[in-house]
């Protein structure tokens, strides 16, 4: 069941295009993981889909290691219509690292980046209007990250809207 | 014959004080609603003089036409900007002096009395009873030309209406 | 949920709501949180130009309740019912969702036995979704009749769902491995009983409403998405594939029993209100046609397949994506080798589908607005998490 | 008002003035009961149509539903908005409502019950029920609320337009019948031996479609469409302030029924008038026992329902109910032997109201089938269909009636001819609103 290194054409043709860009590529539970460089997030998701035509993002989200110091996984899931394939794109982020937006790319990816800015405080760079979406505008604290203790609320937050004392 | 008289009076005094108040009112809607009211007073006397048609057509062209699009014109523009611009322009005296050469005017005629005025004999002054049917034979016969002069003057003013609106739109 | 008293901030530069007054030539309209026609919790405000939307920006987070947070201090087991309180109108889908994600991440297979009974109530609550869909959009639209039909329709399939695992709404019928529970006798009498008289009742709607003219000039041409917008937009789903995209995971991935039965994949080309309506009419039917295909024979066997009583999954990641009545379900699972998942991020459909809301309000009326809103189905519990 | 068969308890000399307050204080008494039942009609109907049983509770079948409305309403708190003006706050429903029903006062429920023969009747129902867009407009003003204000703006627009439709509608009718008095227009349509409904059906369809916008009805209630403008111009009235709308939408729905019955519809004539052979042995004819049979059917129901009510007050309002069938059937069947006069007073009542209960259920049940229009599809239909048909159709009446004139033909044959060519027209009408329609569409859509 552990990740098996993967190496059908797509990843060699990943790698002869971007080089070391790509740092590995692994198979779990029979999905392609590929694991790429955060700086170079936007040519590899714009090489996606126009040369492999994986033309749908299916969803853009994020994992946090707080062990680590790139803490962040941003991952993107990727799907192909003509070749009714998944692909998986993975990029180590550190905490305050921006990471590139993949807006110009697919278009979904507005509200998705806006939902990882707001749960996980990870600056997309050229994102058109990155603000919090579910949160409102005042909270302070990104609820998603490990070390936000599920406990501990923004209770200046809770106190001055809702009126409850104790934020619980 | 009691009640036409004090009838007569009732509509009359309607007429005037509602029309002073359409003048005097602040508030714009309040001004178009005495307005309203001045011209059903005048549909009331057109009434007493068994005028049924015109006492109806009163109602449906001026109160419940042409009076709906003023008060929806009202509505649509912005109150509160006209409301603070200066209401009178500071022409006290010509007004002033007009208004006195009128009252001067009125007052003499009252003063000569009714029997100077060349009045029609009494019983035309009252409408021939199904005055619907007469109303439309006259206007279809003896005044046919001024009848259709004004549906001319109807038709010229809707195309005027229509070409502003499309430029705006 | 950008609130609005900062000075503006949360507008591309427009004054506070007080200022735009009628007078000027654009005004701000606030529809929501508490309106009646927006399906919950969501506010959009509304620029308009007279009667024409200008700009539209959707506010959410109303019914915000950190799911994924929750999930990462349960249990597998513990976190199943959750899963139903997301899309509440289709929380059937949802569970056999996350059922199937888990079983994916412990490589493990629920029995043939398991996966047809699965599939049937599936269908039927995808039945329910979209006759609860049809009421209130033709509510919203003005057509008071259509909601009635709809709700007794979906009665009888919330009695079926009431026997086999005692609740009507947020059923938690699966578990992790299969089903807890054995169907009860007369379940297949039942269903099939439902999807005899379903036919007549789908025709009813469609005299009702498919060929009157005042429903026609509503929808169609309102809200009109693209081909090529709905892919860059991720809209997934009968939105999709009434903009002409042939594509449903039923087919293209097929999981539980889908690929035992055969049905068709409605779409529609230009991609409006109307043909979002036609797709979903015919998904109903569809939708019918699969559920009589397997009660004819559903596989006898064990119910649950054996993963024991703690799941530990090994540790790895796994994306799961099902067809659920609103477009594409996915949830994304990373297991760190203990009894609670490391993350657990799910795939909305109807957040990302309510995205494609500006493009296709961008243009349209206020009245069409509402049209709008009901034509993406969303539902907000989704849409918060 | 000397065919009134009062006996003459009041000496002639104030008889005019005396009886027509007498009928006045009967309606106004009798409409609020006859809006209510008519409420309590439509949400029977509506739960009948929508696979559901309606108000059940207050009373057998909830037929005390409408007095428990009205009790709430009375006890309601009555809010008035912070900074609305409260003058026309408070004057704009009871414009609305005395314009309502002042309106009755030419409105001929029977060849006896008429508060006024007016010769211009017709005009004069037109004329004031016109004025009630001022209540709606006012209302929508003096609440001060956005939404209020959009809803009364709509619905101003909305009324003036189909007023030109609806009234064009009825001068086709008008033409056959000559005179505007509503008593004439029923005695023509005696005479000429037809309900205009039948010789002017397309004057028949502009109206009901006219009368249908004109009471901001389903489907065209946009003004108070719920899901837009909340509630349109009634958003901030409550209590019995709200009522008095309500009031008064109801009663604008009977004006407008009245109308349709007398001048499409032959007012208060029995369906064959001049079919008057009698009953083997009796002075009656056979479709006069009709209504008295009627009743007594409906008492029987009743009487058969009541055993069966759960609890024993039902048990005894059910009867009370049958018992009230019975007396009406028992009046029909016995003005029968009366004077002319009363025979014809009373079965012209019956006959009146039938046909207006069933103009109503036709509005109830168009309420229930369609959706409601956009504003500007509603505009749309009302200035580029109905009104350039309205017009089409008076003059294709006008020369039928010229035609049957000089040449000699008979009007039936001329009239049908009138309807054929108005029907062309208007296939050609809405067809080329269709491809303009969907022109203008395609352009907006890109």
């Amino acid at each position: 069941m552990a990740p098996v290194p993967l190496d059908n054409e797509l990843v060699q043709r990943l790698k002869a295009r971007f080089g070391e860009a790509i740092r590995e590529a692994t198979l779990d539970r029979k999905q392609a993981i590929v694991l790429v460089a955060v700086g170079k997030l936007r040519e590899i998701s714009g090489y996606c889909r126009d040369e492999e035509k994986f033309d749908m993002l299916t969803d853009l989200t994020a994992v946090d290691w707080p062990k680590r110091e790139k803490r962040f996984d941003v991952i993107l899931n990727l799907y192909s219509f003509p070749k009714n394939e998944r692909l998986r794109l993975k990029a180590h982020a550190a905490e305050s690292e921006a990471v590139p937006s993949v807006c110009a790319v697919w278009p979904v990816a507005n509200w998705l980046e806006r939902e990882c800015f707001d749960m996980f405080g990870i600056v997309f760079e050229g994102h058109p209007d990155l603000k919090r979406i579910l949160l409102p505008d005042e909270w302070q604290g990104h609820p998603l990250r490990k070390d936000y203790d599920i406990l501990k609320q923004d209770t200046a937050w809770v106190r001055e809207n809702l009126g409850i004392e104790s934020g619980q | 014959m009691a009640l036409s008289y004090i009838l007569f009076a009732f509509f009359a005094t309607v007429a005037v004080v509602s029309a002073i108040l359409m003048v005097t009112r602040r508030n714009i809607v309040h001004s178009a609603v005495s307005l309203i009211t001045t011209l059903l007073a005048t549909a009331g006397i057109f009434l007493q003089l068994r005028g049924e048609f015109l006492f109806v057509v009163q109602i449906i062209l001026y109160v419940g036409g042409i009076m709906v699009l003023f008060v929806f014109v009202i509505m649509l523009v912005n109150l509160d900007i006209s409301l603070r611009s200066v209401q009178f322009n500071r022409q006290k005296w010509v007004a002033g002096v007009l208004a006195l050469v009128l009252g001067a005017q009125v007052v003499f005629a009252v003063w000569l009395g009714s029997g100077t005025l060349r009045l029609p004999p009494r019983h035309l002054a009252v409408m021939p009873a199904r005055n619907t049917e007469a109303v439309g034979q006259a206007l279809f016969s003896q005044y046919i030309l001024p009848f259709e002069i004004a549906s001319v003057l109807l038709l010229v003013a809707m195309i005027g209406a229509v070409v502003m609106a499309k430029r705006r739109v | 949920m950008a609130d609005t008293r900062n000075n503006g901030g949360t507008w591309s530069g427009a004054s506070n709501v007080e200022t735009t007054v009628l007078g000027a030539d654009e005004i701000i309209l606030n529809m929501g949180p508490q309106h009646p026609s927006t399906h919950g919790v969501l506010r959009v405000k509304l620029k308009l130009d007279g009667e024409r939307v200008v700009d539209s920006e959707c506010i959410i987070g109303y019914l915000h309740r950190g799911v994924e947070k929750i999930a990462e201090h349960r249990s597998y087991q513990q976190f199943a019912p959750y899963v139903d309180r997301m899309d509440y109108v289709a929380a059937v889908s949802n569970g056999l969702g996350y059922c199937e994600a888990v079983e994916k991440l412990l490589g493990a297979e629920a029995p043939p036995r398991a996966r047809v009974v699965r599939t049937i109530l599936t269908e039927l609550q995808r039945i329910a979704s979209h006759l609860l869909w049809l009421g209130t959009h033709a509510l919203d639209i003005g057509a008071l009749t259509p909601v009635f039909y709809c709700f007794r329709e979906r009665e009888e399939i919330l009695k079926i769902f009431e026997k086999y695992c005692g609740a009507r709404l947020t059923t938690h019928a699966f578990r992790i491995g299969g089903l807890q529970y054995e169907t009860y006798d007369g379940f297949e009498a039942d269903v099939k009983r439902f999807c005899e008289d379903f036919a007549t009742k789908i025709d009813e709607y469609e005299t009702l409403l498919t060929e009157n003219r005042i429903w026609v000039g509503r929808t169609k041409g309102v809200g009109k998405l693209s081909a090529e917008d709905a892919i860059a937009l991720g809209v997934t789903g009968p939105v999709l594939r009434a903009s002409g995209v042939k594509w449903d995971i039923r087919k293209a991935m097929p999981y539980a029993a889908y690929d035992q039965y055969e049905f068709e994949i409605p779409t529609r080309p230009t991609g409006d209100t109307y043909d979002r309506y036609v797709v979903r009419m015919e998904e109903m039917r569809q939708s019918r046609r699969i559920c009589l295909q397997a009660v004819e024979n559903i596989p006898s066997g064990p119910i649950m397949a054996k993963v024991g009583k703690v799941l530990k999954p090994p540790p790895g990641e796994v994306y799961h994506a099902i067809e659920a009545p609103k477009g594409e379900l996915g949830y994304y699972i990373v297991s760190d080798g203990t009894t609670q998942p490391y993350r657990l991020r799910v795939r909305p459909p109807s957040f990302i589908n309510l995205q494609a809301f500006d493009r296709m309000a961008r243009g349209s009326l206020v009245a069409d607005v509402v049209a709008i809103i009901g034509t993406i189905d969303i539902v907000l519990g989704e849409v918060d998490r | 008002m000397s065919h009134l068969t009062m006996p003459h308890l009041i000496p002639t000399s104030i008889q005019p003035y005396v009886l027509p307050v007498l009928w006045g204080v009967v309606i106004v008494a009798v409409l609020p009961l006859l809006a209510g039942y008519i409420v309590l009609l439509e949400r029977k109907v509506m739960a009948d149509m929508q696979a559901r049983l309606g108000p059940m509770r207050v009373g057998p079948h909830g037929l005390l539903q409408p007095i428990a409305d009205a009790v709430k309403l009375l006890l309601k708190e009555d809010i008035i908005p912070h900074d609305a003006d409260r003058l026309m706050f408070w004057v704009a429903p009871l414009i609305s409502v005395t314009m309502a029903l002042l309106a009755y006062a030419a409105m001929p429920f029977g060849p006896a019950f008429q508060i006024a023969d007016l010769n211009v009747g017709l005009l004069f129902i037109l004329a004031i029920s016109s004025l009630g867009i001022y209540g709606i407009v006012l209302g929508g003003w003096a609440s001060n609320s956005h939404y209020s204000l959009l809803g009364a703006l709509r619905s101003a627009a909305q009324l003036v337009s189909y007023e030109t439709a609806a009234g064009l509608g009825l001068v086709s009718a008008l033409l056959l019948a000559g005179s505007l008095s509503m008593r004439e227009i029923v005695q023509a349509q005696y005479d000429q031996g037809e309900w205009f409904v039948f010789s002017v059906p397309i004057g028949f369809f502009i109206y009901l479609v006219g009368s249908i916008a004109e009471t901001n009805r389903a489907p065209f209630d946009l003004p108070e469409a719920e899901s837009e403008l909340v509630a349109g111009y009634m958003t901030e009235y409550s209590g019995f302030r709200w009522s008095l709308y309500f009031l008064a939408e109801y009663a604008n729905m009977i004006i407008v029924a009245g109308i349709a019955t007398t001048l499409f519809l032959g007012g208060w004539l029995r369906p064959f008038p001049r079919f008057n052979d009698r009953l083997p042995g009796t002075s009656v004819e056979i479709l006069d026992a009709l209504p008295s049979l009627v009743f007594l059917g409906v008492a029987a129901y009743c009487f058969w329902l009541a055993p069966k009510q759960p609890v024993k007050i039902q048990k005894l309002v059910m009867g009370l109910v049958g018992g009230l069938c019975v007396a009406l059937a028992a009046a029909l069947a016995g003005s029968l032997f009366a004077p002319d006069a009363v025979r014809l007073g009373v079965h012209g009542g019956f006959w009146f109201m039938a046909k207006v209960m069933a103009y109503l259920y036709a509005f109830l049940w168009i309420r229930f089938t369609f959706p409601r229009y956009r504003f500007d599809q509603l505009m749309r239909l009302g200035w580029r269909f109905l009104i350039p048909l309205a017009l089409v159709n008076l003059i294709a009446v006008a020369v039928a009636l010229v035609v049957s004139q000089e040449w000699g033909w008979h009007p039936r044959v001329t009239t049908i001819l009138a309807t054929l060519a108005t029907l062309s027209v208007a296939v050609w009408l809405a067809s080329s609103d269709e491809k303009h329609e969907t022109a203008i569409r395609t352009a907006d859509g890109e």
